[in-house]
């Protein structure tokens, strides 16, 4: 009985990641510049990898297979916003100018404004 | 005559100025010495060659297996009367020829003697080589070392016409002998299954008879060193070298080493009965015709005295050339007797064009006039040497006719009887005028004894050949050697005979 | 002490990975795992910030909290790449972090990133700069929810 | 089937790749699609069942492939190169290759059968004898490091002297005009 | 000693090898000139023990790596062919060595000094690896071992030049052993083994749906060796890798690399393949014989109008491995004799000739044909040397070129191609004329710029120089390990596949 | 279920890719491969488990970190245009 | 050609095609850098040459384990291994060379080299 | 505050799981994909995301150049004396047999060391590589 929970739960988790995997990459192509593809592209990177993980993990049962689909796990978890932030960062520095609705980086102080690293 | 045995003498003519082309650079420091080795070695040389000859003479035929390089193909040696006479021309001719560089390079101040007598002697060495093959492939290898160690002495002047003139040199007689000559060595080798020059000739019944006329033509052409037109132009060409080189070229080794070739060609790879047999020797009887007279006609347009016996030595190769053509012994013993007969007299003439050169500097005909006077020996010998090409009895050139004749009777060519003579009746054309002109004079101005020379040289001075006694001694030696040989020709075509009757 | 830690961290994931329970093996970890454990320490990667280990008590509640944030952050950007009209507003905030230590601003600035449709792209002293895929996800930001979730792990609050 | 249809898909995605490449003429556009080739190059060789290529792969061409070509890019400081003149050589060339490729491949066995000569000869015998002759399951490490350790020797002196020769190549002081730096060369 | 015996095959790779290992230890170029004199001089004894050996007993000599039976493992099979090329391999490096010493002071900086002679050896161990193994994957990666070696070596050299010559030839050698890894692959899916030998025996009993893969297979072997040999029109990385590479390497390379090439192709055509296969029913030969007359001729005419005169060297080298080629087209006992022992004549001149160049070099500064005025009177031994191995490439009768001539035309007239003959001499007669420019400079001209002050180079250089002078004249003469070892390998090669 | 997901990553592969082709900026590039890279490891990871084989994650833990030291690479050539660049150099500046 | 054929032998296609278009890059291209990628796309794409076959379709990989009876052919593997390692290695000497030839020419543009050194 | 504290902190946080990540790899190369060359590439890796973040400075204090070009020659040696011993006892090269008491377990020794030879020449040389490309635009 709890096996087969298990079981349908992890498919269940398997299918939800791949959606939110597929939706991502969907982003990746739909979105109009770099900034707003990054955002789908942690869509995938974090819940839809995440599910699927965790899904192939309730597959695995309780053995090593499941410590390594956590190492890779914790390798998105803490290695995907690095990844992301740097490119953020190095495409701001590179002046890839980003598609805004509203730029409210000023909103502390005036002064900051400066300092800001959006433009060369 | 002498404790060593012919084989010893035969390895010692070929080493003794191979040795003094290793000590001469020695004494590069001590002109005297370098040049009393030269001269030594030369001294030996005729000993030696002569030695040798004696042994010859009396029967023997000393051979030499040097080395097999790979089956097939061996550096070996064997004295045949061919290669004898060719060996004496080319041994007793050094020393003449050394005493005469002694006079013309001292007296010009020439740079780089050593090197000078240091290819003379490989030269000298190569011709002996050369006479002494025992095979197609030795001859080849001391052929091409012949080629090789002239070359630095054709290019001696180092200017640019002496480059150039080298370069035309160095190409033809390399050009034909690699792309002709050893093809058809190769094709010899490859069809007869040996290169031994063999009385009789190797290739009879080995080959039809295209072939064999495809393979005379290799050989003939190949052999550049004979001349044989249109591969004649480096003869001229190299008249930029000085005047003792000249005389290597044209008298003691090179021409006479083609020339040699060609005889112990035709009469030891195809065998003279073989070639008469298969009628290829009609078209080369054709091409030896007509560079002789060609030649002969060309001399007579050159105006510089060693242009012009440069052309009269092409045509004159032809007798060789059509001597082997004819294919019969006489033709043969022709052939052969031109190759000491014209080495002697063509030797004198240059002698003598050098002699001028260095005591006045004059190289054109038209700058002689009246010169004769003031260097009477040096036109005296030069008047000999001229008949003896010619073929006036009773000088040793006209032996060569009167066998060549006797060739082309035997033959049934009673062409060539009439090319022999147009071409005899040529050279006289080409050569007495030099005589004439510095004998007498036919200026319209009146040039006087010691007046101004057209070409507005100095006054030529008095005491001339005694001041260049040495370079005018030679030609005369030469000159009384053209006499004395007349004497002996019998003696020669008895000793030459016997190869092509068996 | 670290070191001691960190080869006991890195011995245990030794064994998670090999699976080859032989004496040989298991030698071969103990050792690499001080090798590697002295190799960081010589690194100078041996710290507060590199090895938090006071943290790890209260990651237990952090991780999950954020686990849901990023799970309804997820959808909301999937809502919106589903979207015929693709419903975006791009917004760049700077947003006030207010930890202590760098490994706090470091959590704080990767909770960020990590939750779908907002990105840390910059980090100068206490202030990030913050790239929203919408509006209102610049404006939750600057409400300061997660700063103080972050400030309550690090321990500062 | 799955099998077959994994690896069609990621040969096709292979191509479009590759097409990619040929055409970017971005230096930094072709570094990237190279290491996205790597990957899939890899995760191919995963579906062919040959997973310590793949890791190799992937360690190569994601990995030291990338920094090395990202140093040298910046080294040689080029981003872009002109558009290049299109020349029939190359085409001809390249077509006579590929026909030949094709020849020879035309006959082969079809994809994944087992009874292809190279599955009856010598490779038998490593599946058979590894675990027993060398101790190591993994029998492309006992063939890699044993039956033809010789070949992996060889392999390390390559490594080795790709290594000696790169430090030959840049260790050394730059002969520029003006240079007064020796440079850090012991 | 027994003990030492029964390592042969194994130790002339591993000696070349440790040696360099250890040469990139060291810093000081001695210590790395040393150990490259070490390593080469042994691993040449290493091969005259080898070549002796087995031509006195006849048997091939195998060596199992790993002690691992063929087909699983990796074979060492030295027979008279590959002991003869490693020989000679071994021996242009042995005697190159001593002069290596101040040539590579000369041109290399002293840090680098001991890295280049680890590549030295790295590349003299890839050639003899390619050389002894009968393993067609394993000449691969040694092929890559001494490719990676040369290309480096290249670059070493002075001009800006060397550099792009380096890369091209990189560009195109990785093509080439890319190439051969491609036909090695269609021999290994059609026969499943990676031994040669087995390979040929299997290749006897395939199928018949698999002629195409062996065609394509033996295709991309020979491109793929050709490009290394440098068959025209594949040789255009060759000229510049050769004139602008420091002399040392230049010497070496041209001695050796394209010879162990040529060695493959013999091995595969004949030893593989078998006459039967390639040489009766396919064109092969034909080819073969246009591309090797094209590469006589043309590139010797390139070689004719070149001024400087390492890369007339370079080109003069692409028209001799046309000739070595023609030997292998002519597949006759004189042809491939000549094209083998012709193998071995070069190297000897070839790399004396480049050697020469790198003694004017080292004194003068330049090898431009015009710098190169006068330098017959200030380095009259050096110049000697080189007019005489000049001879040699000409093929001048006294020197070892013309055995190889000799053989080839033989081996034509033998085929019934008589019209070859005169290809092959009018080759040699174009030679006359590049020999002849340089000859003509050196002596007739006077000396400029540096080369007036210019003296005899050093005795370190000059003694190895006239030693190779003199196996240019020796081997001309004297054909016992030339001539007769090149018949006897050529008749097994006819012999055991006809 | 697997059979889905390994479709579902191939056809997100072919989208990831679609991205790295068509750019524009060198950044879309970047993360395009990264995507891919995030990808071809759940791939390994799904495959895995489809082909019985789940031991070979370590393949995919191998992808996961050389991924990150290239595309930090990629970035960190972008921020300072020079990969040996160091910080610490920044901070001695006045 | 039937489509079951080319089906068969679809791997073999794209292998060739993969390998062609790398040849046409090596020789087409007059960048340095993106002819040693075109190269490395041809080596590359060679190692499928040799794992294709390998493969056998309901095999695994060759680690031997009891459950499973047939392997994929271990031996390709291990060529295609030293392969790569060659790959790279040709590679990194290849860009050293380019940064050097960078520094002596100042461009990496064959054309570019070419017309400065005066010569094809 | 010191730049790039993001990547700095994360990267500190995973850097000593590269290299064992590296060595596990090495020692299961007999159980699962992977082995020396692997293990090679991820450790130098390791060294270059170092060298990335915390600058080229710091990682040549870790690894010196000079040694690190020392180890590209000796993980060949290594190789090589794998294969040596058994040269001395009138086997082949690399007949790892004699390394231990049975065949098998000398096999299995062999390996290994062969393996460690193959680690030690990689990582080392990729090392290097990176140090020789970054130092030359630094010059
Ligand atoms: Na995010
Ligand atoms: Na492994």
């Amino acid at each position: 009985m709890t096996d087969l929970v298990i079981n349908w739960a992890s498919w269940a988790l398997i299918g939800a990641g791949s959606f939110f995997v597929l939706v991502g990459a969907i982003g990746l192509v739909r979105m109009p510049d770099v900034y707003t593809r990054m955002h789908a592209a942690s869509v995938m990177e974090t819940l839809g990898a995440g599910l699927l993980l965790i899904g192939l993990m309730l597959q695995a049962g309780f053995s090593l297979i499941t410590l390594k689909l956590v190492f890779l796990l914790a390798l998105f978890f803490f290695i995907g916003p690095v990844v992301s932030h740097a490119l953020a960062q190095a495409a701001l520095h590179e002046g890839v100018e980003p598609l805004l609705h509203e730029d409210r980086r000023s909103r502390l102080d005036a002064s900051a404004v400066n300092e800001g690293s959006a433009t060369k | 005559m002498t404790g060593l045995s012919p084989e010893q003498l035969m390895l010692a003519a070929m080493l003794v100025p191979l040795a003094a082309a290793v000590l001469i650079p020695l004494f590069h420091r001590v002109p005297n010495l370098r040049e009393c080795v030269t001269l030594l070695a030369a001294a030996a040389q005729v000993f030696i060659v002569w030695s040798l000859f004696a042994h010859v003479q009396a029967g023997a035929r000393p051979e030499l297996m040097a080395w097999q390089v790979v089956p097939g193909l061996a550096l070996a040696f064997k004295v045949e009367p061919l290669g004898m006479l060719f060996a004496l021309v080319a041994g007793s001719l050094w020393i003449v020829n050394s005493i005469y560089s002694i006079g013309y390079m001292r007296g010009n101040g020439e740079p780089r003697q050593t090197t000078f007598y240091v290819c003379f002697a490989v030269a000298i060495a190569s011709a002996m080589g050369l006479a002494f093959a025992k095979n197609l492939f030795t001859l080849f290898v001391f052929y091409e070392a012949l080629t090789l160690s002239t070359y630095p002495l054709v290019t001696h002047k180092a200017t640019p016409e002496a480059m150039r003139a080298s370069r035309v040199y160095l190409m033809l007689l390399l050009g034909t002998s690699m792309l002709l000559l050893l093809p058809a060595i190769i094709a010899t080798g490859f069809l007869a299954g040996t290169l031994d020059f063999t009385p009789g000739g190797i290739l009879s019944g080995n080959v039809s008879a295209t072939v064999m006329g495809l393979l005379l033509g290799l050989f003939m052409f190949g052999i550049g060193k004979a001349a044989l037109m249109p591969f004649h132009f480096w003869l001229p060409a190299a008249m930029v070298a000085p005047t003792p080189v000249s005389a290597l070229l044209h008298a003691v080794a090179v021409v006479k080493a083609g020339a040699f070739a060609v005889l112990k060609i035709v009469v030891y790879i195809f065998g003279i009965e073989t070639l008469a047999a298969s009628g290829a020797n009609w078209w080369l009887m054709v091409a030896a015709s007509t560079t002789l007279l060609l030649a002969s006609a060309i001399a007579m347009t050159k105006d510089n005295l060693k242009a012009r016996l440069a052309y009269s030595t092409v045509s004159q190769l032809s007798y060789v050339v059509l001597g082997a053509s004819l294919a019969v012994s006489a033709g043969i013993v022709g052939g052969a007797m031109q190759i000491a007969m014209h080495a002697l007299g063509k030797i004198t003439l240059f002698f003598c064009a050098g002699a001028i050169y260095v005591a006045t500097h004059k190289t054109e005909i038209s700058e002689m006039e009246g010169l004769g006077r003031k260097m009477p020996l040096t036109f005296c010998a030069f008047l000999v040497g001229a008949l003896s090409i010619i073929g006036l009895p009773p000088l040793g050139g006209s032996w060569v006719k009167w066998w060549l004749m006797l060739g082309a009777f035997d033959a049934g060519q009673i062409a060539v009887v009439f090319v022999l003579m147009a071409s005899s009746l040529l050279s006289i054309l080409y050569l007495l005028p030099v005589f004439l002109r510095g004998m007498f004079t036919f200026s319209p101005r009146p040039a006087s004894v010691g007046a101004a020379a057209p070409h507005g040289d100095h006054p030529v001075p008095d005491g001339l050949e005694r001041k260049y006694w040495l370079v005018v001694l030679a030609p005369c030696i030469t000159a009384a050697g053209c006499i004395v040989v007349f004497a002996y020709a019998d003696r020669i075509a008895a000793f030459i005979a016997p190869i092509v009757t068996r | 002490m670290r070191l001691l830690s960190l080869g006991t961290l890195l011995f245990a994931f030794w064994l998670a990975l090999s699976g080859h329970y032989t004496a040989f093996l298991i030698g071969m970890g103990v050792a690499s795992s001080l090798l590697c454990a002295l190799a960081a320490w010589r690194l100078k990667v041996l710290d507060a910030e590199g090895h938090p280990t006071h943290l790890l008590g209260r990651a237990v509640t952090y991780y999950p909290w954020l686990g849901w944030e990023i799970v309804k952050s997820a959808w909301a950007v999937t809502k919106i790449i589903l979207h015929p009209r693709l419903p975006i507003s791009p917004t760049m905030t700077v947003v006030v972090a207010g930890q202590r230590t760098t490994a706090g601003i470091a959590t704080y600035g990767n909770s960020i990133t990590l939750t779908p449709g907002t990105i840390t792209t910059d980090v100068r002293s206490h202030r990030l700069t913050v790239h929203a895929l919408v509006r209102e996800g610049a404006l939750d930001l600057e409400g300061g929810g997660m700063d103080a979730r972050v400030r309550k792990f690090e321990g500062s609050a | 089937m799955m099998e077959i249809l994994l690896n069609a898909a990621l040969l096709t995605m292979l191509a479009i790749v590759t097409v990619a490449i040929v055409g970017q003429r971005s230096l930094f556009g072709v570094v990237m699609l190279f290491s996205i080739y790597s990957f899939l190059m890899a995760s191919l060789f995963v579906a062919l069942d040959a997973v310590d290529v793949a890791m190799t792969e992937a360690a190569v061409g994601a990995g030291i492939s990338t920094v090395l070509l990202l140093a040298t890019l910046h080294l040689t400081k080029s981003q872009e190169y002109p558009k290049s003149r299109i020349t029939v050589l190359p085409l001809f060339v390249s077509a006579v290759v590929g026909v030949g490729l094709v020849v020879g491949t035309y006959t082969l066995p079809p994809f994944g059968t087992a009874d292809a000569p190279i599955h009856k000869h010598v490779a038998p015998h490593f599946l058979a004898n590894a675990y027993k002759e060398t101790k190591s399951p993994n029998v492309v490490t006992a063939v890699l490091a044993d039956y033809r350790g010789y070949d992996t020797f060889g392999e390390v002196t390559v490594i080795f002297t790709a290594g000696i020769g790169v430090m030959l190549l840049l260790r050394g002081r730059r002969r520029r005009k003006g240079e007064t730096n020796g440079g850090n060369a012991s | 000693m027994k003990a030492i015996e029964l390592h042969l095959p194994i130790l002339l790779v591993l000696v070349p090898l440790l040696t360099a290992i250890l040469s990139a230890f060291c810093r000081r170029g001695t210590a790395g000139w040393a150990l490259a004199v070490i390593g080469t001089w042994c691993a040449a004894a290493v091969a005259w023990w080898l070549l002796i050996k087995v031509t006195a007993t006849g048997q091939p000599i195998s060596y199992l790596l790993g002690g691992w039976q063929i087909p699983i493992g990796i074979e060492y099979r030295v027979d008279g062919l590959n002991a003869f090329v490693a020989a000679l391999v071994t021996s242009v490096g042995a005697v190159l060595m001593p002069y290596a010493r101040r040539s590579v002071a000369h041109e290399i900086d002293e840090h680098a000094q001991a890295w280049f002679y680890s590549m030295y050896l790295l590349c003299l161990a890839g050639l003899l690896g390619m050389t002894v193994t009968a393993d067609a994957f394993n000449v691969f990666v040694f092929m890559e071992i001494s490719s990676l070696a040369t290309y480096v070596l290249i670059a070493m050299g002075r001009h800006r030049r060397a550099l792009l010559a380096a890369y091209q030839y990189l560009i195109v050698g990785t093509i080439g052993a890319t190439f051969y890894v491609i036909g090695v692959g269609f021999l290994y899916l059609v026969t499943g083994s990676l031994n040669l030998y087995d390979i040929a025996a299997r290749l006897g009993t395939a199928p018949p749906e698999f002629y195409r893969p062996i065609l394509a297979g033996l295709g991309f072997l020979t491109i793929g060796i050709c490009l290394k040999l440098a068959l025209f029109p594949l040789h255009l990385w060759l000229p510049n890798a050769y004139a602008y590479a420091p002399t040392v390497a230049t010497a070496f390379l041209a001695g050796t690399a394209t010879k162990v090439a040529v060695y493959l192709l013999i091995r595969i055509f004949f030893s593989i393949f078998g006459v039967a296969f390639t040489l009766k029913s396919l064109p092969v030969p034909e080819i073969l014989l246009i591309f090797s007359i094209a590469a006589m001729v043309l590139t010797s005419l390139s070689a004719a109008f070149e001024t400087n005169a390492k890369r007339m060297l370079a080109y003069s080298s692409v028209a001799q491995v046309g000739y070595i080629t023609l030997g292998i087209a002519l597949a006759n006992q004189s042809g491939l004799t000549g094209g083998i022992v012709h193998l071995f004549n070069h190297a000897a001149i070839k790399a004396a000739l480049f050697m020469s160049l790198g003694a004017v070099l080292y004194r003068t500064g330049a090898v431009d044909i015009a710098s190169m005025a006068g330098v017959g009177r200030r380095m009259p031994l050096t110049m000697a040397a080189f007019v005489v191995a000049g001879l040699g490439i000409i093929g001048v009768p006294g020197t070892a070129g013309f055995i190889s001539k000799w053989y080839l035309a033989f081996g034509s007239l033998e085929k019934g191609y008589w019209p070859l003959v005169f290809v092959i001499l009018a080759s040699s007669l174009i030679a006359v004329v590049y020999i002849g420019r340089v000859v003509e400079a050196a002596y007739f001209r006077e000396p400029v710029g540096p080369t007036v002050n210019a003296r005899e180079a050093p005795l370190s250089m000059l003694i190895p120089l006239l030693f190779l002078t003199a196996a240019t004249i020796w081997f001309g003469i004297d054909t016992r390990w030339s001539a007769e070892v090149a018949s006897g390998i050529a008749s097994t090669l006819l012999g055991g596949l006809k | 279920m697997l059979v889905a997901a390994t479709l579902a990553i191939l056809l997100a592969l072919l989208l990831a890719i679609v991205r790295a082709i068509r750019g524009p900026t060198v950044f879309d590039r970047v993360l395009a491969g990264n995507s891919v890279g995030t990808l071809a490891i759940l791939l390994l990871a799904v495959v895995g488990f489809l082909n019985g084989r789940p031991e070979w994650l370590d393949i995919g833990l191998t992808y996961g970190l050389l991924n990150i030291i290239g595309t930090l690479a990629v970035l960190k050539f972008f921020r300072h245009g020079d990969l040996a660049y160091d910080p610490s150099e920044e901070e001695t500046r006045p | 050609m039937t489509i079951r054929d080319f089906i068969e032998h679809y791997n073999y296609f794209i292998t060739i095609f993969l390998m062609v278009a790398g040849l046409f890059i090596v020789i087409a291209r007059g960048n340095m850098i993106k002819k040693l990628i075109g190269l490395s796309l041809f080596q590359t794409s060679v190692y499928l040459l040799y794992i294709t076959p390998a493969k056998i379709v309901g095999g695994t990989a060759p680690i031997l384990d009891p459950v499973y009876k047939v392997y994929s052919n271990p031996l390709p593997h291990v060529l295609i291994l030293t392969a790569i390692v060659v790959g790279v290695a040709v590679r990194a000497l290849g860009l050293a060379l380019v940064v050097r030839i960078h520094e002596a020419y100042g461009t990496i543009e064959e054309d570019e080299i070419f017309s400065k050194d005066g010569e094809p | 505050m010191r730049f790039d504290l993001i990547p700095r902190v994360i990267v500190k946080l995973i850097l000593p799981f590269i290299p064992l990540f590296a060595l596990y790899v090495q020692f299961h190369g007999e159980y699962g994909p992977g082995g020396g060359f692997q293990a090679g590439v991820i450790s130098a890796g390791m060294l270059i995301l170092y060298a990335i973040v915390f600058g080229i400075d710091a990682a040549k204090r870790f690894a010196p150049q000079s040694v690190v070009e020392r180890l590209v020659p000796l993980g060949v040696l290594i190789y090589a004396s794998a294969g040596l011993p058994a040269m001395f006892q009138g086997r082949s090269f690399l007949d790892y047999g004699v390394l231990a008491a049975t065949p098998a377990n000398g096999h299995a020794w062999g390996i290994l060391i062969v393996e460690i030879g193959v680690l030690v020449t990689v990582c080392s040389t990729m090392i290097a590589m990176f140090y020789a490309f970054t130092e030359r635009g630094r010059e």
